[in-house]
């Protein structure tokens, strides 16, 4: 298993490769003169020419990403046109504060959205079960950075109860400015996963193992805790695996309504201000982030279903 | 081997087919060899896994055979190239287990039986008067109703389906026909329908039949001759009184006690056989049945049997076959 | 003397596209140590008996409209959940037609088996396991296999898994389902086998729901025919074999190439079962009867005994 | 009781339906779906009539009405004559709210059919030829996959810049390998079921077999999925616009009308209220549509 586990690690490797290709690609895309920006008023030809030079700027595609990898290694992102500081410490500085949000969220939506499918799929068809339902339909179709607006002008402009933005200093504060952006980013997979929650619990129901539960006079409780969801968690795991990703990507929306100083408003003000080496290692950063929470996804998944776990066995003997 | 002679329309000859696995080489089909004369039915029996509708596809080459020889009218169909082989599958065709599975459910039943004329340019698309005079010839050929030529699979029961599939195969006047347990999905009383009908349509039109299927009174009561195999392999071939009244291998014999008889007054004495089915994923030398043979001795597993025959048109590949007599 | 008797039991199933009878006043009476073969095909409302019994019918769609089903004096339909799920798996235990989808698959099998004994049997979580390897070597499983998961069996060792699962606490009553179909018939053969000598040696009654017919004549003490359901024909084994009375019965037995005899075309039912949607007045089976006059179109047969303990439902064979 | 057994047994050749005519009529059944998709239905009459009502009257009333500013009604509140007030320069929501839908519109709809073509393609070579070729198609899906797609919208635009097309491409690109891994799960899926066997053993050519076999067997979770992203284009599209990296003002996008309301949020509630509104009921009905044709389609898959 643990040899399953490290290959899988391992595997790691080419995809985030591959991902920073990918990114590298697009953001090379950009008819942004880096020299230009980083020389401002002051550029002549020559001096931009000089520096072309330096930074081998002109060398080829493969080679430049090839420098980019290999610093990035180093843990070297380039330097910020805007602060004229390393990249790498610029999300550094960011990245915990992304880590706290998405985390939260995370968190929300697998304590919110599993715990409300399970209920709706017991009581199929109850007011509880079409409530959520609604309540599901309405959380994957609005906008989170609207829910934002709205959280914010109900609970900071009308009923002053919430901070609005920012993050706050000290435990109590940054605790109290995290619940209206923690509440906004979840709610999208919240409302995902109370629908998958539901289905697959609905889907395992009318599995015959678990007429062989009753049929040994097994009570409602413990099917549901010990038959039920131990078979229906499988997809869900995948579903909130997968909305991770979108959730990182609301992060970006996220951040912004509340002014959270984490990566994703640093990537949007960084746009603004055509500081390539930034938006790339922000790209680059939550690409990562995603493709290692996959992993992890991969791996609990392995340990969740004997199935699959010995699928792995088996390949990891090879 | 035998030379073929006037009456055979199928020769087989030390047919493999192998599939590559992640665990290694599965030898679904191993060295089979048999003849069918034409009209007779070769009734081919074994549980699941021994390979037999692995067998049924690749003489169709609808698995393309790791080696051997599928000698059709006299031609050996392997060497045949694509067009030659679509050609080819005019005369040879197939009749599925699963009803449900094997109609296009976006076809209707006029549909799904004009699809083979059609591909194979028996007629043309324009011609549509000879088309559909042709259709409902073969709807009531096999007892379709002929109200139910615009009607979708998913409207009609099991029994039906498999007349649909049936009419399918015939839309091509074949010679020889594969029946791939073809009643094997349906209820009993709908079994007989369909069973008898596929012996009706032999008399009338002088069909050959492959008949695969695990149960051996389906087998019994249709078969010229049967075929019993495991593991990819035939362990015994003969005509039905033979192999029901003289089974020689032990495998044969254990398979044949295990049918329950629908007689209160008959108790079966049963044939112990150890352990179940394995599959024949690299299968070393020796008897495959070895294993779960009660009479096995030291030399079953260590080198396999040829087909010996013990009387006429009756061979068995077992080591013991003397004592078994 | 009876010990499960059935009582005119009608059962409905609503679903979106109409009412499906399922059971149209099913009587039944099974002796104690006995085997009574249930024999029909599908549709006919074999396993809805069997579900109805265990009290294990779907709770949305399937209705029961009238009927008791008696077991040592108490009526199972009147029972609440909580003395079902006493009775379930201690005195009824059932086992599943196909044993590959009747496990759990996240769960050990010896927690499936132990699962049972827990239920039922004030011991700890330790003695239930030693009961669970005590069953699977009981069924012809070695004990070191207690910690393997359903995926790990073939087919009949699955099947085997099953029976200890239904065999843990020593029911008085065993409903098998088409126990043996999924399987092939050497290992059918192995696991009938080990059945009757576990019944035989645990001295259980058995009722015993198959489509083959064989599988009836070498297992069963009675038998009961049942046709779009009803009882049709209800008698000894000898009685239903040797002396059959009802059209579709014979019908049935025409219809089966016979391993022991031989015949040269088969005498097939025409038609197909009547659409469970309909109401209908007279016999069930008067379309498809060549014996069928205008009596069995109108009125409805009642089960007579014609002769000791051996009834027929048919106008034509009083 | 087993489904196939008690099916109904068609008396009449005349009565027969095809799948799609049953799933049709299964699909009307269901209101809510048949609501959603009649509001969607409403929307593309919006934009198209107001699409039409620009070139008939050359921009006039785009001018007049949609764009042309009006300080004096600077933030006005819902009143009769401007039912969802002014914005701030004066404009009135409600037409800029039905200048804007055909913006969410099109770019939802073209973008997931450029999608549904690159993911199309890709999904059903890999689905239909399997092996070596499937491999690597899904390895490069894989790698595209770990990039999460408004992160990848994002940086295509930051990249490309805010035009029309490459805002299309932003939306389009990152929905690739999600359609290409539904269509080869649904091209495998039918690829190995006994009827294309069957058209197999009668000689059917590859080509015979994709178009008539595979592809109309294969289309109702395709259909679904491109169903559901429309909803989930439109949301991204709303989502760059928000940021100010999509459609541009003074276009009276949804997103970009809700991002400049964010400064008078304090002052005028209604800007800020009432295109969320808008953008939130558009893909609901996108949503319960596409859900109603999933039970449709696939009525074994309803609970």
């Amino acid at each position: 298993m643990w040899k399953y586990v490290l290959k899988r690690l391992l595997l790691l490797i080419p995809v985030m490769l591959g991902t920073i290709l990918v990114v590298f690609f697009i953001m090379d895309q950009s008819d942004v003169d880096p020299a230009k920006v980083m020389l401002g008023d002051a550029a002549t030809e020559e001096t931009i020419a000089q520096l072309h030079e330096e930074l081998g700027l002109d060398d080829p595609f493969l080679v430049r990403y090839a420098r980019y990898v290999l610093n990035l290694i180093k843990g070297d992102m380039g330097t910020s046109y805007n602060y004229h500081t390393p990249v790498a410490n610029q999300i550094a500085a960011r990245l915990p504060n992304t880590i706290l949000l998405a985390g939260t969220a995370v968190l929300l939506t697998i304590i919110v959205g599993i715990p409300i499918g399970v209920l709706a799929a017991k009581k199929q068809y109850s007011f509880f079960d079409n409530i959520s339902m609604v309540f599901c339909l309405f959380g994957a179709a609005s906008p989170a950075f609207w829910i934002g607006l709205i959280l914010v002008l109900v609970f900071s402009l009308k009923l002053p109860i919430l901070p609005a933005s920012g993050m706050g200093k000290g435990f109590i504060n940054c605790l109290l400015s995290l619940i209206l952006p923690a509440i906004t980013l979840s709610l999208h997979g919240t409302a995902t996963a109370a629908r998958t929650t539901r289905s697959s619990m609905l889907d395992t129901i009318r599995q015959d193992y678990i007429d062989t539960a009753r049929a040994k006079g097994t009570s409602e409780k413990v099917i549901t805790r010990k038959h039920m969801l131990r078979n229906a968690l499988i997809p869900v795991i995948t579903a909130v695996g997968l909305n991770f990703g979108v959730l990182l990507g609301g992060s970006v929306l996220t951040e912004t309504v509340f002014a959270w100083p984490g990566i994703g408003r640093y990537v949007i003000e960084s746009i603004k201000t055509q500081d390539i080496p930034s938006v790339l290692g922000c790209v680059v950063t939550l690409s990562v982030m995603f493709t290692i929470v996959n992993v992890l996804v991969d791996i609990l998944y392995a340990f969740v279903d004997p199935r699959i776990k010995a699928q792995y066995k088996r390949a990891g003997r090879k | 081997m035998s030379l073929t002679n006037n009456d055979t329309l199928l020769q087989v000859n030390n047919l493999k087919k192998y599939f590559p696995t992640p665990h290694g080489l599965l030898y679904a089909v191993d060295n089979v060899s048999f003849n069918i004369n034409k009209g007779d039915t070769l009734g081919v029996v074994g549980e699941s896994g021994c390979g037999k509708s692995t067998l049924g596809r690749s003489i169709l080459r609808l698995h393309e055979p790791t080696a051997g020889e599928v000698i059709f009218e006299g031609k050996n169909i392997l060497s045949l190239n694509h067009a030659q082989m679509k050609h080819m599958r005019k005369d040879m065709q197939l009749i599925f287990q699963d009803p449900y599975e094997s109609l296009n459910p976006r076809m209707t039943v006029s549909q799904a039986i004009q699809a083979p004329m059609l591909i194979q340019g028996m007629y043309k698309s324009k011609d549509k008067a000879a088309l559909e005079k042709r259709t409902l010839e073969m709807m009531d050929m096999v007892g379709l109703a002929r109200r139910l030529v615009n009607s979708y699979p998913h409207e009609l029961d099991g029994g039906r389906r498999q007349r649909i599939g049936i009419a399918r195969a015939l839309a091509l006047k074949p010679k020889f026909i594969v029946c791939d347990e073809p009643v094997s999905a349906l209820d009993v009383s709908i079994q007989a329908q369909v069973l008898n009908l596929l012996q009706d349509l032999q008399e009338q039109l002088g069909l050959t039949y492959m008949f695969i299927t695990h149960d051996l009174s389906v087998v019994k009561h249709l078969s010229t001759q049967i075929m019993v195999m495991y593991l990819g392999q035939t362990v015994e071939i003969g005509s039905p009184d033979q192999l029901f009244h003289n089974p020689c291998h032990p495998y044969t014999k254990a398979l044949l006690s295990a049918i329950p008889i629908p007689d209160p007054e008959i108790k079966m004495e049963r044939i112990q056989l150890k352990g179940e089915i394995t599959s024949p994923i690299n299968v070393g030398p020796g008897c495959r049945f070895a294993k779960r043979c009660v009479y096995a001795k030291p030399e079953c597993h260590e080198r396999s049997c040829e087909m010996t025959e013990v009387e006429s048109g009756h061979k068995v590949a077992c080591f013991m076959v003397k004592d078994m007599m | 003397m009876s010990f499960l008797s059935i009582d005119n039991l009608k059962v409905d199933y609503v679903t979106d596209d109409g009412i499906v009878h399922a059971l149209n006043g099913v009587s039944l009476e099974l002796v104690q140590g006995e085997t009574l073969g249930l024999v029909g095909e599908t549709g006919a409302g074999k396993t809805t008996m069997a579900k109805c019994i265990m009290g294990i019918l779907p709770k949305r769609t399937g209705k029961i409209r009238s009927g008791e089903i008696t077991f040592e004096e108490k009526n199972l339909l009147k029972c609440s959940e909580k003395e079902l799920q006493s009775i379930r798996g201690a005195q009824i235990a059932m086992i599943f037609q196909d044993p590959m989808t009747s496990l759990n698959p996240v769960l050990t099998v010896g927690e499936q088996i132990a699962e049972a004994v827990e239920n039922h049997e004030r011991c700890g979580k330790a003695r239930a396991m030693e009961r669970a390897e005590e069953m699977l070597e009981l069924v012809g499983i070695p004990a070191e296999r207690v910690h393997e998961y359903p995926h790990q069996f073939s087919g009949g060792m699955k099947q085997r898994v099953v029976i200890a699962i239904a065999l843990a606490c020593n029911p008085k009553m065993l409903i098998a389902d088409e126990p043996t179909t999924a399987l092939d018939v050497t290992i059918q053969a192995q696991v009938l086998e080990m059945m009757q000598s576990l019944k035989r040696q645990l001295n259980t009654s058995m009722l015993l729901i198959t489509h083959d017919l064989g599988v009836v004549a070498q297992n069963c003490d009675r038998v009961a025919v049942i046709y779009a359901g009803e009882i049709v024909e209800y008698g000894t084994v000898m009685d239903v074999f040797k002396r059959m009375k009802h059209p579709y019965t014979q019908g049935l037995f025409s219809s089966i190439p016979q391993i022991n005899a031989d015949v040269k075309r088969l005498n097939s039912i025409p038609g197909l079962m009547l659409d469970p949607t309909l109401d209908v007045e007279g016999c069930r089976f008067c379309d498809r009867c060549k014996y069928a006059t205008e009596e069995c179109r109108i009125n409805h047969p009642e089960l007579v005994e014609i002769e000791s303990g051996h009834s027929v439902r048919c106008f034509q064979k009083k | 009781m087993n489904e196939k057994q008690t099916g109904n047994i068609v008396t009449n050749g005349i009565n027969s339906r095809s799948l799609w005519a049953e799933a049709w009529l299964r699909f009307k059944r269901n209101r809510v779906a048949v609501a959603g998709l009649i509001f969607v239905a409403f929307l593309i009459v919006v934009s198209i009539a107001t699409l039409v009502l620009d070139l008939v009257t050359s921009n006039e009333i785009y001018n007049a009405y949609v764009v042309k500013q009006n300080l004096s009604l600077k933030l006005a509140p819902p009143s009769a004559e401007h039912v969802f007030g002014c914005d701030e320069y004066g404009r009135d929501i409600l037409f800029r709210l039905i200048w804007g839908t055909r913006y969410s519109l099109f770019i939802g709809v073209v973008s997931i059919a450029i999608a549904l073509v690159g993911g199309g393609i890709l999904g059903s070579i890999a689905g239909f030829y399997g092996g070596k070729v499937d491999q690597m198609i899904m390895r490069v899906m894989d790698v595209f996959l770990s990039i999460p797609s408004m992160v990848m919208a994002i940086a295509i635009v930051s990249a490309l810049g805010t035009g029309m097309t490459n805002l299309l491409f932003s939306i389009a690109v990152p929905q690739i390998p999600r359609l290409a891994r539904i269509v080869r799960a649904s091209v495998m899926s039918v690829k190995d079921r006994e009827f294309v066997e069957a058209a197999r053993s009668v000689g059917a050519g590859d080509f015979e077999i994709i178009l008539k076999y595979i592809i109309p067997n294969a289309l109702s979770p395709i259909i679904v999925q491109a169903s559901l992203s429309v909803g989930a284009a439109i949301l991204s599209i709303a989502g760059l616009s928000f940021l100010g990296i999509g459609v541009q003002p003074p276009a009276p996008e949804w997103g970009s009308i809700l991002n400049a309301a964010r400064t008078y949020m304090r002052d005028a509630w209604h800007i800020s209220v009432i295109p969320g509104l808008m953008i939130m009921i558009t893909v609901l009905s996108l949503n319960v549509a596409g859900d109603g044709l999933r039970d449709a389609l696939d009525p074994k898959l309803k609970n």
